[in-house]
C-alpha cells in the first residue's frame, strides 16, 4: 500500500495531532419515512459529532437507521428535523466540493462500464488524466485483490467481487470523509482482516475521517477509534464507546484484554436494545 | 410530464399564440394582398393585416377562426348530427380503440411468442418489422376494399388498420420489456420450477411494465393515426379522417384544422389516459437496491 | 326486390345527383330494384371493387375503364350518363397563359389516378414532352384542391367545370383573371362518368334487365334530378355522411353536372359510337405509353340500353 | 423449448409434432381437376414424385447426424410440396377445387415449422436461414394461391409478375428511392429523432420548459400525418422539404417520450452515487442517465425508423413532382399496375428492414450489457 | 417457531436416523466460464457426496466458486464436466420436482411486489390456497422479525430486511434441500446469532439437507455437520471438516474446547489458500 495519495481536494488545512476540529457536527437529528401505509420512525433525536481523523464505526441492529444516518451525512436524505454541518458547511455544499466517498451497501456498480472503468468513474467526473487515472484504478484493484479482472464485467463476478470493486472505486477518488456502510460484509475472513489491515494503515497515513458501519463487534473495536451504539428503530444513540487502543494496530491486538473489554462493552449495548428470548 | 401548477402553461401557451398570429400574418399575406390589390383600391399595412386574419380560405388560420369553428360545430348541432365534430370524433374513437383493443392483443401476443419460442424470434421479428415499412396509406384501400366484399365495413376495417399501425411499437417495446427481468430473479423463477406461464404472468411481465406503458403511449396515438387514414380511401362516409378530407377537398382550410385540433385533442386524451393507467398501476417511485 | 350495388367513383356530391335522386324518389324500387350506393374516395378505385365482387354496377371514367380492360378485367360500358367531358386546364391570366403554346417551360398540376391520360394525349398533340430531365412543361402531381393554383406553385391546374372551377371563383378569384381550355373544345375530349358492369353479368340474361331496370331508373333519377335542381341538392346534401358539402357549392355543381348529362342521341345515358371512338383515339394516340396498346373489342355494350327502352 | 435463461448444448434433437403427416390424406382428395374430371395422385406422375420426395424426407428424417441435416432433407420435401402445384398450373390443370393438393400443400408449410425449429437451433450463419426462408416460403405460398385460385391481377398480383415489373422498370424504382429515401427520409429522420432528443434533454433539465412545453408538444404531434401531410405540402411546397417536414413532425413524438423514459430509468443508488461525488447534472447526463437511457433510445430509433419511411410516402401522395416511392405508388394503383405498386412497396420493406437491422446490429454492440442481450 | 411445517413435495420416503442416503452427488465437476477476454476457471474438479439430513458449510475466499458450486446443484449453471445427481436425478429433474429452496447472495426481490407478496410467490407459483400462502407468510415473516412490514415494498427497507425477506421466501417453500448463500451476511450479530438457532431448530425438526455459504468460521463451525473449505479460483477441495458436536446445539457451545479446535481447524484450512503477507 502507497503512502499518501495526493489529494486534490482538502477541506481545510492539514489537521495537526494536536487540535482535533469538529469535521461532522449532527444535533437532534430526526428522520421519519413518510410511507403510504403508516410512517416508518427511523432517526430519533441523534446527537454525534465526529472530529477530523476520527475513525466512527456505527454498530445496531439490523434496520435500525445506520444506513439513514449515513445518507442524511452525505446529503442523500433530508432530515424530518435537527442540524447537521460538515466541516462547517451544510452536507451538500461539502458534496459539491466532493468531499465523500461512499461505499454503498449495496455494490452499485454500472452493467455497462468493465471493472477498470466503474473504479475510474468519479476520477473522470473529477478531470484526472486518463493515464493517472488507470494508474489509480489499477492499484487499487490490486490492493483489494482483482489485478487481472480490469476487463470484466460486472455481472461476471462473484458478490464478493463486486464488493470489492466497490470499494477500490471509493478509495480511488481519495475523499477526505469516508462513508462505508458494511463493505466487508461479503466478504472471507482473511480477505477481511487484510483489507482490515490496509484500511488502517491507509488511515493512519492520511488521517482521513472515516465513519463505517458494520456488524462484526471484533472488526468495530478493531479499526475505530468511537464506536457508536445504536437503538433498534427509532434509531437513538445507546452509547458511545471510546476505542483507546494504540493508534497502531495489528491482528494480533484482537487477543488482548482492553480489546475484549472493549468489545463485551459494544455487544452489551446491542444486547440491550434486542429482545429475543433465545 | 407533471402540470404542476398552471403558469408554465399559460406562458408557453400565450407565446404559441404569438407565434400563431404571427404565422397567420406571413402565410396570408401574399394572398391577402393579391384580393387587395384585385380589389383595385389602396391599402395600408393596418388593412393588410386584417384582412389576413379574416380570410375565407386561409393558409394559416388564425386560432379564434379554428376556435369559432369548433365552437359552431360543437354547440350549434346536436351531438348526433353530421354537422357536429364530436359526432365524427367519437366515430373515429371507436374505431381507434377498437384497434387498439385489438392491436395490444396482438402485439402482446407477438411480444410473447417472440421470447418464448426461438423458432418465432429468429423467422417472425423480421416480418414483423418488414409489414411496418408497408405505406399503410397504399394498402389501406385495398383492405377497405377486400374487407367491404367480405361484408366487413363501417368500424372492423378501420379498426384493423389501426390495429396494423400499433401493434409494432408494443411488440417491439414488449420484447425488450419480456426480456428486462433481472436475470437472478429469472434464476429465482428457475429454481421454483415455476412454468413458463408463471414466468411470464409473475416476472416478465410485471418487469416488462415500464416498457409496456411507453409504448402503449406511442401505440394509442397510432391508432388514431390508423383510424383517420383508414377513413380516407372511404371519404364519403364519417369520422375526422372523412372530415380532413372533404375539408382538404373543397379547401376549406378552417375545416381541416378544427378536424386537426379534435385528432390532436382525441390523441392528447387517450395518451393521457395511458398515463393514468400507469399512474395506477406502477407504484411509485422503484427505488431499486440502496 | 332485386338487390344491387353501385359503386360511385367519388365522394357524395351533386356529380352522382341523378343516383341519390332516383334512389331518394323511390323510383329504383318502383323498378324493383333495392340499390345500394357506395360513396367512393380518392383511394377507392371503383375497378377494384367490382372485380373482387363488392359492387355490381360502378361508376368509371372511360380512361381508366379501358385501361383496366386491358388489364383484365372485362368492364363493359352499359350506358354513358355524362355526354360532354367537363374537364379543363384552368390557368392563371398573371402567369401569361393565353394559348396552349404559351404552355411550355410553366408548371402543370393534373389529376394522376387514371386521369392523367387525356391530359398525356394532349401533351403529344401539342409536341410537348412531359417527362425526362428537361421536359417542355413540368407536371406536378395535383392534390385533391386547387391550393396550387391559389399559392402559384402552378401556373394552371386541372379543374372540372362543375367543381374545381368554382372552387377558385369562391376563393376569391375572378372569372376574368383565369384563363380555361376545355378539352371538349381541344379536341382530347375522353368520356367521363359512364356506368359499367362485367362481361360476366351481361352473359346471363336475367341480369341484363336488372340492370336495364337499373339504367332505366338512373335516366329518369337525371332527368328529375335537372329539371329540379333544389330539390336534388337537397337529397345529396341529406346523404352526405360527412357534414362537411356547402348548399352554395353543390347547387352550382348541379347547374354544371346538368349541362353534361344532356344531348344523349337516343335519350339519356346513350353511349354514342362515335364518342366513344374518338375516345379510343386519343388514347391510344400517347407518343411514347399510349394508355391502350389494343382497340378494345366488346368494351360498350347497347343492349342493356335497348332492353332499358323497351321495358 | 425450455424457459430457460442459459442456453444449453441440445445434443438431442426434439421428437417432431405430428400435424405434417395430415398430408398422409392427400391421395385421398382430388389432386387437380381437369375437363370438369377430378384427378387423383396416382393418374398424375410429376405429382406422384414430388409427393413421395416429401413422404420420403419425412420418414428418413432421423437418418442425417445433425440437426442442419434434418433440416435440409425436410426442406427439400417442402420444396416439392411447393413445386407441385406451380407445375400441375403449367400442365394446364385447374386447382383450385383440388381438396388433395391443398391438404398437401398445408401439411408442407406445418413442415416447414419444423425446418425453422431446427434452424433456430444450429448456431453458426445457418441460423441467418431461418428469416429468409420463412420469407421465401411466405412468396411461395402466394405465388401459390393467387395462380392456384386465380386472384386477378389487379388484386393481387402473384410475385412472379412483381419480379418481372421490378426488372421492367428497375429504372423508375431507383429514382424513386433516390428522391423517397436518400433526400427526403434521411433528412426528415436525423433532424426529427434529434429534435425529440434534444428537447427531452431540455424539458428534463428545465422543468419549466417541460411543464409548458410538453403538453403543447404533446398535443402538436398527436396530430395525425394524414392531417399535416397536405398542410407540410401547402407550407414546403411539393419537393423534399414537405417530405421532411411531415418525417420530423411524426418522429419527434416517439423519441421524446423514449428519451424521457430512458433518462427517467436510473436506479436510484446509481443516481446517489453519481450526487455522492458531487457530480453536476450534465456529468450525470453523460455518465450515468444516457447510457441507461441507451436501450429507450434504440427502441425510438427503431420505431422511427419505420414512421419515417412511412411519413414519406404518405406525404408524397398529396402532392410531389412526378417521382417518388408515394407517387408511384398512388398512381400505379389507380392505373392498376398492380405489379408495380408491389415492387414499390417491395423497395420500400427491403429498405425499412435494412435500416432497422442496422440499427438493431447497432443495439447489440452499443449495449451488450443489458440483461436483454447479454445471457441468452 | 412452529415444529415442523407441512411439506407438500417430498422426494422420497422420510429418512430414518439409522441409513443415510446420499441426496447431492457430485463428480469431478469442473466449471470455465467463457468469457470475452480470457475464460474464468471458476470450478476445478470438485467431487462430493452429501448425505440425507446433511448440514454442509461451504467455506472459501471471495471469488472462488461457493456460489458456482451452488447454481450447479441447482441446475442454473450447466458443468463444463462432471457429473451431478440429486437424489438419484439430474438437477434438473430434480429442479422441476420442486426441490430446492434457494436464497441468493443478492436479495432479488421483486420491486413491485410487496414484502408480503414476495414471501407468497413461491406458493402462488405451487398454487396453494390465498388463505394458507398469508398464513404461512405471516410466520415466516414472524420469524425473521419483519411482522409489520408485510405491506411496506422491498425499497423501503435497510439492507438486512431485505435479506431477511428472501430467507422467508425460501422457508415459507418448505423445500427438501435449501440452498443458502451467506443469508446473514448483512446482519448483526444479535439477530445473526437468533437467526442461527432457528435454523438449527428447524433443521432439526424436518431433517432438511442444507448447502450453506458463509464467511464467518463460527457460524459454519455451529451449523454444520460437515464443512467444506474451498481453495481460491479455481475452486477446489481443500478439506472436508466433520463437526461432530452434538446435534442440539447452544450457542453456549461456541466457548467449548472442540468448537475451538474444529474452528482452528477450518481457519488454517482458509489460511493456506491465501497467500496474503500482512
Ligand atoms: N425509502 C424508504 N422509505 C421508507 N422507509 C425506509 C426507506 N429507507 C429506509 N426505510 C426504513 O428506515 C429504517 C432504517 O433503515 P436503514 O436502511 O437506515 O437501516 P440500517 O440500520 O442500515 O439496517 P441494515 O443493517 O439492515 O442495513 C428501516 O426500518 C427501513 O424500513
Ligand atoms: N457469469 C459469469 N461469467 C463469467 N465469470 C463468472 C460468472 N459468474 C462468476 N464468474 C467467475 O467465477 C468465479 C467464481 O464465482 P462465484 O460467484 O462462484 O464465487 P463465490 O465463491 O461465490 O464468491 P463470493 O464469496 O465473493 O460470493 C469468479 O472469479 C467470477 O469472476
Ligand atoms: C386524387 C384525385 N384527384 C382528382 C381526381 C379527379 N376526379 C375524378 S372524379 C372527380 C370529382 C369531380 O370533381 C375528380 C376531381 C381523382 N380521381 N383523384
Ligand atoms: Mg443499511
Ligand atoms: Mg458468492
Amino acid at each position: 500500500m502507497p503512502a499518501a495519495q495526493p489529494a486534490p481536494l482538502t477541506l481545510g488545512p492539514p489537521a495537526t495531532q494536536a487540535a482535533p476540529r469538529t469535521i461532522v457536527d449532527i444535533r437532534n437529528l430526526t428522520l421519519t419515512y413518510q410511507a403510504a401505509d403508516h410512517p416508518v420512525y427511523a432517526l430519533s433525536d441523534v446527537s454525534l459529532s465526529i472530529s477530523k481523523g476520527d475513525f466512527i464505526s456505527l454498530i445496531g441492529p439490523s434496520g435500525c437507521g445506520k444506513t439513514t444516518l449515513m445518507r442524511v451525512v452525505a446529503d442523500l436524505e433530508q432530515p424530518t428535523s435537527g442540524e447537521v454541518t460538515v466541516n462547517g458547511m451544510t452536507p451538500e455544499q461539502a458534496r459539491l466540493k466532493r468531499a465523500y466517498g461512499y461505499v454503498f451497501q449495496a455494490p452499485a456498480l454500472y452493467p455497462w462500464r468493465s471493472v477498470e472503468r466503474n473504479v475510474t468513474l468519479p476520477l473522470e467526473i473529477m478531470g484526472l488524466p486518463k493515464a493517472e487515472r488507470q494508474a489509480r484504478a489499477r492499484e487499487q484493484l490490486e490492493l483489494v485483490g482483482l489485478a487481472g479482472f480490469e476487463r470484466k464485467f460486472p455481472w461476471q463476478l462473484s458478490g464478493g467481487m463486486q464488493q470489492r470493486v466497490s470499494i477500490a472505486r471509493a478509495l480511488a477518488f481519495n475523499p477526505d470523509l469516508l462513508l462505508m456502510d458494511e463493505p466487508f460484509g461479503a466478504l472471507d475472513e482473511i480477505t477481511r482482516d487484510h483489507l482490515n489491515l490496509q484500511l488502517t494503515r491507509l488511515w493512519l497515513s492520511t488521517r482521513k475521517t472515516c465513519i463505517f458501519v458494520t456488524h462484526s463487534i471484533a472488526e468495530a473495536v478493531f479499526l475505530s477509534t468511537r464506536i457508536v451504539v445504536m437503538s433498534p428503530r427509532p434509531g437513538r444513540i445507546l452509547d458511545v464507546i471510546d476505542c483507546d487502543l494504540p493508534r497502531e494496530r495489528r491482528l494480533d491486538i484482537r487477543e488482548s484484554p482492553e480489546f475484549q473489554r472493549i468489545a463485551h462493552r459494544v455487544r452489551e449495548g446491542l444486547m440491550e436494545g434486542h429482545s429475543y428470548d433465545d | 410530464m407533471t402540470t404542476k401548477g398552471s403558469l408554465p402553461v399559460a406562458v408557453m401557451a400565450l407565446a404559441v399564440l404569438v407565434l400563431w398570429y404571427s404565422g397567420a400574418v406571413w402565410l396570408n399575406a401574399p394572398m391577402a394582398a393579391d384580393a387587395l390589390n384585385r380589389a383595385g383600391q389602396s391599402w395600408t399595412a393596418a388593412d393588410l393585416i386584417r384582412a389576413t386574419l379574416a380570410m375565407k380560405r386561409p393558409i394559416l388560420p388564425t386560432p379564434d377562426q379554428v376556435a369559432l369553428d369548433l365552437y359552431n360545430s360543437l354547440t350549434g348541432h346536436p351531438v348526433t348530427s353530421i354537422r357536429n365534430l364530436l359526432y365524427h370524433t367519437g366515430v373515429t374513437a371507436g374505431a381507434a380503440l377498437a384497434g387498439f383493443g385489438m392491436g395490444v392483443v396482438l402485439g402482446v401476443a407477438l411480444a410473447a411468442g417472440i421470447v418464448q419460442a426461438r423458432t418465432l424470434e429468429s423467422s417472425l421479428l423480421p416480418w414483423v418489422i418488414a409489414s411496418q415499412t408497408v405505406p399503410i396509406l397504399a394498402i389501406a384501400p385495398m383492405i377497405v376494399v377486400i374487407l367491404g366484399n367480405i361484408g366487413f365495413t363501417g368500424l372492423l376495417p378501420k379498426a384493423i388498420i389501426a390495429m396494423y399501425l400499433c401493434f409494432f411499437p408494443i411488440t417491439i417495446g414488449m420484447v425488450k420489456g419480456l426480456r428486462s427481468a433481472d436475470p437472478l430473479t429469472l434464476d429465482l423463477m428457475r429454481t421454483y420450477s415455476a412454468g413458463t406461464a408463471q414466468t411470464f404472468r409473475l416476472l416478465r411481465l410485471p418487469a416488462s411494465l415500464p416498457y409496456l406503458f411507453t409504448s402503449l403511449k406511442i401505440a394509442v396515438a397510432a391508432s388514431v393515426v390508423g383510424a383517420i387514414v383508414a377513413e380516407l380511401p372511404t371519404g364519403g362516409q364519417a369520422g375526422l379522417g372523412a372530415r380532413l378530407l372533404s375539408g382538404s377537398y373543397y379547401g376549406q382550410t378552417v375545416q381541416i384544422w378544427s378536424a386537426l385540433v379534435m385528432a390532436a385533442l382525441l390523441s392528447v386524451t387517450l395518451v393521457g389516459a395511458v398515463g393514468l393507467a400507469e399512474r395506477a398501476l406502477l407504484p411509485g417511485g422503484r427505488g431499486g437496491a440502496r | 326486390a332485386d338487390p344491387l350495388t353501385l359503386q360511385l367513383k367519388w365522394v357524395t356530391q351533386a356529380q352522382f345527383a341523378g343516383y341519390y335522386v332516383a334512389a331518394a324518389k323511390g323510383f329504383y324500387k318502383d323498378a324493383g330494384l333495392d340499390v345500394t350506393i357506395k360513396a367512393g374516395g380518392p383511394d377507392i378505385n371503383p375497378t377494384q371493387v367490382i372485380a373482387a365482387g363488392g359492387a355490381d354496377v360502378i361508376v368509371d371514367w372511360m380512361p381508366s375503364a379501358l385501361a383496366s380492360r386491358e388489364k383484365g378485367v372485362p368492364l363493359v360500358n352499359i350506358a354513358q350518363m355524362f355526354q360532354k367531358s367537363g374537364m379543363m386546364l384552368t390557368c392563371r391570366k398573371d402567369a401569361n397563359i393565353k394559348d396552349p403554346k404559351d404552355f411550355k417551360g410553366k408548371t402543370l398540376g393534373v389529376w394522376f389516378s387514371g386521369n392523367e391520360y387525356p391530359f398525356l394525349s394532349w401533351m403529344s398533340k401539342l409536341g410537348y414532352s412531359t417527362s425526362g430531365s428537361n421536359p417542355d412543361v413540368k407536371v406536378l402531381k395535383q392534390g385533391f384542391n386547387v391550393d396550387p393554383l391559389l399559392q402559384k406553385q402552378a401556373a394552371c391546374i386541372s379543374t372540372m367545370t362543375y367543381n374545381e372551377y368554382w372552387q377558385l371563383i369562391e376563393a376569391g378569384i375572378k372569372a376574368d383573371e383565369l384563363t380555361v381550355f376545355k378539352y371538349q373544345d381541344q379536341g382530347v375530349a375522353t368520356l367521363e362518368d359512364g356506368l359499367y358492369a362485367t362481361e360476366k353479368a351481361l352473359s346471363d340474361p336475367r341480369t341484363v334487365e336488372k340492370l336495364a331496370k337499373f339504367v332505366k331508373a338512373s335516366a329518369k333519377g337525371w332527368e328529375y334530378a335537372a329539371k329540379n335542381q333544389e330539390e336534388a341538392v337537397k337529397i345529396v346534401l341529406e346523404n352526405d355522411t360527412t357534414g362537411a358539402q356547402t348548399e352554395e357549392h353543390q347547387t352550382t355543381m348541379m347547374q354544371e353536372v346538368a349541362k353534361l348529362i344532356d344531348g344523349g342521341a337516343k335519350g339519356t345515358g346513350y353511349l354514342d359510337t362515335a364518342d366513344f371512338n374518338r375516345t379510343v383515339d386519343i388514347l391510344m394516340s400517347g407518343a411514347s405509353a399510349p394508355v391502350i396498346s389494343r382497340k378494345p373489342e366488346g368494351a360498350y355494350s347497347h343492349a342493356v340500353f335497348d332492353a332499358a327502352a323497351k321495358l | 423449448m425450455s424457459p430457460s435463461t442459459n442456453s444449453r448444448p441440445n445434443t438431442a434433437r426434439p421428437d417432431m409434432a405430428p400435424w405434417p403427416l395430415v398430408m398422409l390424406a392427400a391421395p385421398l382428395l382430388p389432386f387437380a381437376v381437369r375437363d370438369g374430371g377430378a384427378l387423383f395422385v396416382a393418374q398424375l406422375p410429376a405429382a406422384s414424385i414430388l409427393f413421395a420426395v416429401t413422404v420420403a424426407a419425412i420418414l428418413a428424417r432421423r437418418l442425417p447426424g445433425s440437426a442442419l441435416g434434418e433440416a435440409l432433407l425436410l426442406l427439400a420435401g417442402v420444396a416439392a410440396a411447393y413445386a407441385a402445384p406451380l407445375v400441375l398450373l403449367n400442365q394446364g390443370h385447374g386447382v383450385a377445387q383440388a381438396g388433395g393438393l391443398w391438404v398437401y400443400v398445408a401439411g408442407a408449410t406445418l413442415l416447414l415449422w419444423r425446418v425453422l425449429a431446427l434452424l433456430a437451433e444450429v448456431s453458426g450463419p445457418a441460423r441467418l436461414a431461418g428469416p429468409a426462408l420463412f420469407g421465401l416460403a411466405l412468396v411461395m405460398l402466394w405465388e401459390i394461391l393467387t395462380r392456384g385460385f386465380q386472384v386477378p391481377a389487379i388484386l393481387l398480383p402473384p410475385p412472379s409478375a412483381v419480379l418481372a415489373a421490378f426488372a421492367a422498370h428497375a429504372a423508375d424504382l431507383w429514382d424513386d428511392f433516390r428522391q423517397t429515401v436518400l433526400i427526403s427520409v434521411l433528412r426528415g429522420y436525423l433532424i426529427g429523432c434529434g429534435a425529440g432528443f434534444l428537447v427531452a434533454i431540455l424539458a428534463d433539465r428545465v422543468p419549466f420548459l417541460a411543464r409548458g412545453l410538453l403538453p403543447l408538444g404533446n398535443l402538436a404531434s398527436a396530430v395525425p400525418v394524414v392531417g399535416i401531410a397536405p398542410i407540410m405540402v401547402m407550407w414546403f411546397g411539393f419537393d423534399w422539404q414537405s417530405k421532411a417536414a411531415v418525417i420530423v413532425v411524426m418522429t419527434f413524438f416517439p423519441m421524446l417520450i423514449n428519451t424521457l423514459a430512458g433518462l427517467r430509468s436510473a436506479e436510484r443508488i446509481q443516481l446517489d452515487l453519481m450526487r455522492s461525488y458531487g457530480a453536476g447534472y450534465w456529468r450525470t447526463l453523460a455518465m450515468l442517465r444516457l447510457p441507461c437511457a441507451l436501450p429507450f433510445l434504440f427502441n425510438g430509433l427503431k420505431i422511427n425508423s419505420t414512421l419515417a419511411l412511412i411519413g414519406a410516402i404518405v406525404a408524397e401522395f398529396f402532392g410531389t413532382p412526378v417521382v417518388g416511392m408515394g407517387f408511384r405508388i398512388s398512381t400505379q394503383v389507380a392505373r392498376m399496375n398492380l405489379d408495380v405498386v408491389w415492387a414499390t412497396i417491395a423497395v420500400a420493406a427491403l429498405t425499412g428492414s435494412l435500416l432497422y437491422g442496422a440499427l438493431a446490429l447497432a443495439e447489440r454492440r452499443v449495449t451488450a450489457w443489458h440483461p436483454s442481450l447479454r445471457k441468452r
